[in-house]
């Protein structure tokens, strides 16, 4: 079969050509301005809103969302926001930023003003992000259980005033009132962005949201490690590697040193299936060789490596959360989570729930202390 | 005009009843063998004789579909020639299945029963 | 690799022995067959008409065809029989070892007044039977030394046997041969033949207790060994290691090999194995260390590398 | 066998000249659809064309999975592919060789072959071979596209669990092999089914079962052998699947499974596979030799026989796979001796070819040069097979090297030279220009050296101790340089095969209606002057060679001298004939060109593929389009009963008929035959676990009380009464639908009733499916027997529909005449599941 171009073709061909050429020569000029202070034509900006709230519906298809109403998770994103998005989005007693205000297109404030997205939508905005805008996407994409504790957030959000929203957010830190002279001469910590208490809790108080660990009477080697681990972007966390970087090794030592001295706080009495721990002690003392799955006290226990984490008394939600996320394939970066990750694929949910139950009730200590 | 009775199923099927003779011998002696040896609780002797009788009966049958007659070719008119064909076909299968079911027979009277493989 | 063997057709034992005459038989009758085949062929294409003639008969087919091949393979299924029923005669002084398949490892266990456990290689005393009781902890596997006989299948569930005897002092190397995932391929052994007085003493000496560390970068090593978890998987007799998922490690420098025998064993291959392990046998089962400096390291390898 | 059936006449059934328009008309009925349209054709041409292309396709990806493999083993400790990426190839290699290639690639080529052959116009089924091929198609990108989304399988083509299982598998990549391969064996089926009935219903009148030609006895052996063989498979993917997903635990020794469990069931499959592969290629191989030598087929009545009893044979050595698992001796031995068996009937047919071609004279065209390639390299494959067949030899054969050249000789010396030469053999009756001679000898030449450089050194390396599936090795002197010598020889057979993609692209031109036909001479009637409806006229068959012993009938066939030379009812027709003798019986209108097919392939392979990666609504959606697009294309079937059609001399036929005379029956006959295979394989599994573990099996006072499989015993012999009483129901005319409607509705009540009443006893009793192996084959019994209830219903309420819609009565009735037949193998499957299940464990 042969086949002759007609003429048409041709045309069209030349103009897709020269229009593909003038268009070069219109971007290599620099005649058209990029900037943010010019804003949009209505009908680009229309154009623009149209096309994003599309693409995130149709993006955002197919994502399943988990159970949201958890006050655990609510907290944790509460704590995130203050830190992360309050400075564009504003908060409940916090306004915008003139900063931020002034981007193109500007932030909406979501504490005035939380545009109708489904939770899903505001899972695949908040984990994505959104292109040629100033909003950025999740730091660490394998971290979906983060970004959900943000959606869960939101989601409270509208209902919240100023002061719960600052209860919330700061875990019921409470800022001492600064003298003029510290103001004007150190940092202002108002907004104790940086304070790990607000979310691990400090002196004997547990942490705001079970979903965090309890880093009190961690040995020192390991929450150093962890938090180099985060300032190095070698553990995943799109909460924590944010904070770790804003500070510096010595600050590392001494944190780690003031929590590795705190007396671990009692654990709230949440009824406990005693069956559960009982195949949870089974499990971190024996291990399951059929399985191969090696006795979690042989590196969980106190004569275990410093570098290893001390389980008894963690949270429950937290061991659960952190062995289901290497079971679905969260990528190990550190060297002790190379070790870990093999071993948490092989647990079933079962073991999963066991285990974490018998740590969480207070494990080898339990039996002690009680 | 009037067509001949054939039943051209169960013709068909007849093909298949020396080859099946043997399948059945075979999967008998392997069946047998595996419950006398899993645990051990017959004896060679028992595997013994049920390979003689199986193998006797086996060929049996298979003799009686070699010398069977063939199919009756009165009212047929001489194109017909596919019933009479089939008959045939039997017959020779009859004989490939005997020489089966002899080769079966060898190992039983051979290999003891329950020996285990290599040990 | 060298003067390791691992072939069919260098029987070094009665097993072995026997099949490799079988396969030599068996390959003068297939060049026969194919032989006659290409000539009739050939004759068939080329051949004098007369030839041609006889050829193209049915009588011929039933001659060629049928007839030489019952005669044929009569003789060699009763040959098969009976050669299968002189590799399932019983000997009652043979010797017993227990060796379970595991991804990708052998668990190897001598019969003793104790059970005394080892593995990744086998040590038989020459010129005895030795009967190998097989398992499987996972998935199939298959035990199999090629110089020494057949192979036979390790099933979950099931236990099987397989008898070989060694004629001659040396090292044998075996292999898994039933694909059983992962790094399948590096899955192999070996097996040294030594004479009976060597053999008894080297048994006497791995059922020993493990002798204690003695310098201090070794004790030093051991401190690091326990607390790092690694007695959870391993077990080293004498210690508070006792774990049972991955190989034994008592007398582990005695073995030739680190990473079941895909390297030799030295302390720059140990080394490598803890903090590398996953790219010299992919897909093993042992996390990766990488959590030690390199002081503690060394004195992990001299620990390691003084389990002798 | 009420309908008086004519007797055939020798000579020209009609006079000439044909009357104006008859011709026109014919064509007419069978114009194909225009440009992209064509997808939606049904023509078994059309059909057989795509079928051909897309098995090639496949050839060509498994074959360059092939060469991966071989590179990354060209040296020692090779790092060019990871363990798992070689895994998955080797794994994908043997997958789609063996189910996407070598099954579908011979289907297709009798799709496409066997219509022309026997003098038909089209196969009986067309719209069930094109589901065939489309849901094939589809399914098998998907299945291959799997590879670059390391979705793959890993766990080898033989799938053993436990390796395969949810433990030591986890992932999708098991999953999409368990129920892609699942699908496409069901495809295959479907195939099967079209090709029996095709053979055995739609042959030329006079075409008796001894004048048949060697291929289409062929391929009646390899659909009957699929109808046998692959519900194994099915049964044993569904068994993993279910334990995978819901962990009923048939393969878990702790919970009373067994791992041998599978290799029964997938070798019990496996090594018939490996004949069905060979049979039909050796059915090419009788036609193309006497062509060739120009005499013809000496030994035909030897050949048939050697043909159904490889058949046979074949189905009893499936244990020589499992030599090495430890089965006693004397068992091995028995297979053993089978095995032998086997080779008996290969001895017949290669030297009733030497006769052939020493009767006559060979021509030395490539389709001999591939011929005389074939008869080497597979009678070597075959002395080997001897070889491994002998218990020691295989203890050390067994999972090495040499048994991977074993089966490469077997395959590619069986399979895939024959093939190549009826490519060339068969290309001038589909396409306008001949295949070139000159490029087809140096095609031959280099696959053949190619071949034999590439796989002779396996049998050494193999015996040098070497196993199979290793993604790498150690630096032996002696292993590395067989090594690459076998690299070597690939690379050298893949450039024959390039010549060959080559020369397809140069000369062929593909043609459904004005083929260059007949340059070899042949005698079968697939030399005739054929088109897209096949020949013009049908020609009367009064030997076995009917082109050469009957001079002039291309002619006279193209002049419409014989049967049927026009259309009667102005649509798609066949002449249906009888199955021994091929007295014409019948006239089958055909349906024509359209979507469902296509569809319903499309929304079957989205249903199993969706349910694949879990999107389980969508899975659904997708599965009730698939039968909706079933249902709107099974409304067009069953078409009013017309008045007796003429088709030549005089002979008439009825337009419609029922009971064994229509070709329904005769394929509903082997859907049951598929059914009570895969029953059967049920019943084994049941047997073997209680062989293996008869712990787990209750005691007789642990049973549910005898009454509750009475009951259900009860319920569904009373459906089968029901049924009994509807078609007695069956309305004369359109009035007395209510009983009918009544008597169908009763019976599907009883039917799910009797199953309820099953399920709930062993429920009441505390067998559940995931503790223990019994519970899972009890429930697994049931869910059996679901499928059947599922689709009696849905075959009831089509039933139903047509009743109301007034198309269904007692004389239009063949819709109920499958639903019936169905229903009473269900009932007995039924009725046998209760004696087994519950009457064993009392005696047992």
């Amino acid at each position: 079969m042969r086949i002759d171009p007609p003429v048409r073709i041709r045309f069209i061909l030349l103009a897709a050509l020269a229009a593909l050429f003038l268009g070069s020569l219109f971007v290599w000029s620099g005649v058209y301005s990029v900037a943010a202070s010019r804003g949009h034509f209505a009908v680009t900006e229309w154009l623009l809103t149209f096309g994003m709230r599309n693409s995130v519906k149709t993006h955002a298809l197919g994502i399943d969302a988990p159970p949201l109403d958890n006050s655990d998770l609510v907290t944790l994103g509460a704590a995130h926001f203050q830190s992360g998005c309050a400075y564009c989005h504003g908060a409940p007693g916090i306004p915008i930023s003139p900063i931020a205000q002034a981007m193109l297109p500007p932030p909406p404030d979501l504490a005035t003003n939380m545009p109708p997205w489904r939770d899903r939508e505001l899972f695949w905005i908040i984990k994505h992000g959104i292109k040629y805008t100033a909003m950025p996407a999740w730091p660490v994409q394998q971290r979906d259980d983060e970004v959900w504790a943000l959606v869960a957030f939101l989601r409270r959000l509208p209902s919240l005033d100023a002061a719960q929203y600052r209860d919330l957010a700061l875990g019921g830190l409470r800022v001492p009132p600064q003298s003029g002279e510290s103001l004007a001469t150190s940092e202002t910590t108002a907004r104790a962005i940086g304070a790990c208490a607000r979310c691990h809790g400090a002196g004997g108080a547990r942490p705001a949201s079970s979903l965090v660990p309890v880093l009190h009477g961690q040995r020192a080697e390991f929450i150093v490690a962890s938090l180099e681990a985060f300032t190095s972007a070698q553990r995943a966390s799109g909460i924590m590697q944010p904070v770790a970087r804003a500070l510096t090794g010595d600050d590392f030592r001494r944190v780690a040193d003031y929590y590795a001295a705190l007396q671990a706080p009692h654990a709230p009495e949440e009824p406990t299936d005693t069956s559960a721990i009982e195949r949870g002690r089974d499990l971190a003392e024996q291990g399951d060789p059929d399985a191969r799955i090696p006795a979690c006290a042989g590196c969980h226990g106190e004569d275990a490596l410093k570098t290893y984490p001390r389980l008894a008394g963690q949270n429950l939600p937290y061991m659960l959360n952190r062995l289901r996320l290497w079971k679905r394939g969260l990528a190990p970066g550190t060297a002790t989570e190379t070790i870990m990750a093999p071993i948490a694929r092989e647990l079933s949910e079962r073991q999963i729930e066991d285990v974490a139950a018998y740590y969480a009730s207070g494990g080898p200590s339990a039996g002690a202390s009680r | 005009m009037s067509a001949p009775r054939t039943r051209p199923f169960a013709d068909l099927l007849r093909l298949f009843v020396g080859p099946t003779v043997w399948f059945m011998h075979l999967v008998l002696l392997y069946g047998v063998e595996a419950l006398i040896c899993t645990p051990p609780v017959g004896s060679g002797r028992a595997m013994l004789w049920l390979g003689v009788v199986a193998t006797v009966a086996a060929l049996g049958a298979l003799v009686f579909l070699a010398v069977m007659p063939a199919p009756r070719a009165e009212g047929r008119p001489s194109v017909h020639t596919g019933a009479a064909y089939l008959h045939n076909t039997s017959r020779l299968l009859a004989f490939l299945s005997a020489v089966g079911v002899i080769w079966n027979a060898l190992p039983v009277a051979l290999v003891p029963v329950c020996a285990l493989a290599a040990s | 690799m060298n003067g390791i063997l691992q072939s069919v057709l260098a029987p070094h034992g009665p097993q072995a022995g026997q099949i490799a005459t079988l396969a030599w038989a068996l390959f003068a009758f297939g060049s026969l067959v194919l032989g006659l085949v290409i000539a009739a062929i050939w004759l068939a294409m080329r051949g004098a008409p007369r030839i041609r003639e006889v050829l193209a008969r049915e009588r011929t087919i039933i001659l060629l065809g049928l007839a030489l091949p019952v005669a044929a393979l009569t003789i060699l299924l009763a040959c098969g029989a009976w050669l299968t029923r002189a590799q399932t005669g019983h000997a009652d002084e043979a010797l017993r070892i227990e060796v379970t398949g595991q991804q990708w490892w052998w668990r190897v266990v001598y019969d003793g007044p104790a059970p005394i456990v080892s593995s990744n290689e086998i040590r038989i005393p020459v010129g005895q039977p030795v009967d190998f009781t097989l398992k499987a902890a996972d998935v199939i596997h298959s035990f199999w030394v090629p110089s020494l006989g057949g192979k036979i299948d390790m099933i979950p569930g099931r236990t099987t046997r397989l008898r070989l005897t060694a004629e001659r002092a040396g090292v044998y190397r075996g292999q898994c041969a039933e694909y059983c995932g992962g790094p399948h391929a590096l899955m192999s052994f070996k097996l040294i033949a030594m004479p009976r007085h060597e053999y008894d003493a080297w048994l006497e000496r791995l059922a020993g207790p493990q002798s204690a560390p003695s310098t201090d970068n070794e004790q030093r090593g051991q401190l690091l060994f326990l607390a790092a978890g690694c007695g959870t998987c391993h077990a080293v007799r004498g210690t508070d290691a006792a774990g049972k998922i991955g190989p034994d490690l008592t007398h582990f420098a005695s073995r030739g090999s680190v990473g079941i025998d895909t390297l030799p064993l030295t302390a720059e291959n140990l080394d490598r194995f803890i903090r590398d392990g996953q790219h010299i046998k992919p897909g093993n089962r042992m996390p990766e260390f990488r959590i030690f400096s390199s002081a503690e390291q060394t004195a992990l390898v001299s620990y390691l590398m003084s389990l002798q | 066998m009420n309908e008086p059936v004519p007797a055939l006449l020798a000579g020209h059934p009609n006079k000439l000249p044909r009357p104006k328009g008859e011709l026109e008309a014919l064509q007419a009925a069978w114009e194909l659809p225009k440009s992209w349209r064509i997808v939606t054709s049904v023509n078994n041409t059309v059909v057989g064309y795509f079928y051909v292309a897309a098995a090639v396709l496949f050839f060509l990806l498994a074959g360059i999975l092939a060469l991966l493999m071989r590179l990354q083993l060209a040296v020692p400790s090779n790092t060019f592919l990871s363990p798992e990426t070689y895994n998955q190839i080797f794994t994908m290699h043997g997958t789609v060789m063996m189910f996407l290639f070598a099954v579908p690639v011979v289907e297709a080529m009798g799709i496409l072959l066997l219509p022309q052959m026997l003098g038909a116009r089209d196969l009986p089924f067309p719209r069930l071979g094109a589901f065939a091929f489309w849901a094939y198609f589809v399914g098998g990108i998907i299945f291959f596209g799997t590879l670059f989304y390391d979705l793959a399988p890993s766990g080898g083509w033989f799938m053993y669990p436990p390796l395969t299982g949810a433990q030591y598998s986890p992932g999708l990549g098991a999953d999409f092999w368990l129920l892609g391969i699942g699908f496409i064996e069901i495809s295959a089926i479907a195939g099967a089914i079209e090709l029996i009935v095709g053979v055995l219903r739609t042959r030329a009148p006079g075409m008796t079962l001894d004048r048949m030609p060697i291929f289409a006895w062929t391929m009646l052996v390899f659909a009957g052998m699929i109808v046998f063989a692959f519900p194994a498979v099915i049964l044993a993917t569904l068994l993993l699947e279910l334990e995978r997903a819901f962990g009923w635990p048939f393969f878990v020794p702790q919970k009373g499974g067994d791992a041998l469990l599978w290799q029964h069931l997938f070798w019990f499959f496996g090594h018939p596979e490996v004949y069905i592969i060979f049979l039909p290629a050796a059915g090419m191989v009788s036609m193309i030799v006497p062509t060739m030598s120009r005499t013809p087929l000496v030994g035909y009545r030897l050949i048939v026989v050697a043909l159904i009893a490889t058949g046979f044979f074949s189905f009893g050595l499936w244990v020589h796979h499992m030599f090495a698992t430890g089965i006693p001796a004397l068992s091995l031995n028995l297979f053993s001796a089978a095995s032998m068996a086997v080779a008996l009937p290969s001895g017949i047919q290669v030297f009733a070819w030497i006769a052939t071609i020493a009767a006559g004279r060979l021509q030395l065209t490539t389709a001999s040069l591939f011929v005389l390639g074939f008869l080497f390299v597979f009678t070597l494959g075959g002395l080997t097979g001897v070889m491994v067949a002998m218990v020691p030899f295989d203890w050390q054969a067994h999972d090495t090297y040499f048994v991977v050249a074993h089966f490469h000789y077997v395959l590619v010396g069986g399979m895939l030279f024959p093939m190549f030469g009826a490519f060339y053999y068969w290309a001038p009756a589909f396409s306008r220009r001949v295949l070139s001679e000159r490029f087809g000898k140096a095609a031959f030449s280099l696959m053949f050296i190619g071949f034999n450089v590439a796989f002779f050194p396996m049998h050494i390396t193999g015996l040098m101790g070497m196993p199979r599936r290793v993604y790498t090795y150690p630096a032996v002197a002696e292993w590395s340089v067989l090594n690459m010598i076998s690299t070597i020889g690939a690379f050298l057979f893949a450039s024959g095969v390039l010549v060959f993609l080559f020369d397809l692209v140069r000369n062929l031109r593909p043609t459904v209606s004005d083929p260059i036909g007949d340059v070899w001479k042949g005698a079968s009637l697939e030399w005739l002057h054929n088109h897209i409806y096949g020949p013009r006229s049908i020609p009367l068959v009064t030997s076995r060679d009917p082109l050469w012993d009957q001079p002039g009938l291309s002619e006279e066939s193209k002049e419409g001298r014989h049967y049927l030379p026009g259309t009667v009812t102005g649509q798609r027709e066949t002449i249906i004939t009888s199955p021994i003798e091929a007295m014409p019986q019948a006239l089958q209108r055909l349906p024509g060109d359209g979507w469902p097919p296509l569809l319903a392939a499309v929304f079957t392979a989205g249903f199993f593929m969706l349910l694949t990666v879990k999107y389980v609504t969508l899975a659904f959606v997708s599965g009730v389009l698939a039968l909706a697009m079933i249902l709107i294309w099974m409304w067009g079937s069953d078409q009013r009963p017309l008045p007796h059609a003429e088709i030549g001399h005089g002979i008439k036929v009825p337009t419609y008929v029922g009971g064994p005379l229509s070709h329904s029956w005769w394929a509903m006959v082997v859907l049951m035959l598929v059914a009570g295979s895969l029953y059967l394989s049920l019943v084994f599994s049941y047997l073997f676990l209680w062989t293996v573990s008869p712990q787990v099996w209750p005691k007789p006072e642990q049973m549910p009380p005898s009454l509750w499989p009475f009951v259900s015993a009860v319920l569904l012999t009373a459906s089968s009464g029901l049924i009994v009483l509807a078609g007695r129901a069956l309305p004369v005319r359109s009035r007395n639908r209510i009983a009918f409607v009544a008597a169908i509705g009763l019976a599907v009540l009883s039917l799910c009733g009797s199953l309820g009443v099953e399920v709930l006893s062993h429920w009441r009793a505390g067998f559940r499916p995931d503790v223990d192996a019994h519970g899972a084959l009890v429930y697994m019994a049931s869910f059996l027997q679901l499928q059947f209830v599922l689709t009696l219903v849905v075959m009831a309420g089509f039933a139903i529909a047509r009743c109301l819609a007034g198309m269904l009565s007692r004389r239009r009735r063949v819709v109920f005449g499958n639903l019936a037949l169905l229903w009473h193998y269900t009932v007995a499957q039924g009725l046998f599941g209760l004696l087994l299940v519950h009457g064993f464990p009392r005696v047992a």
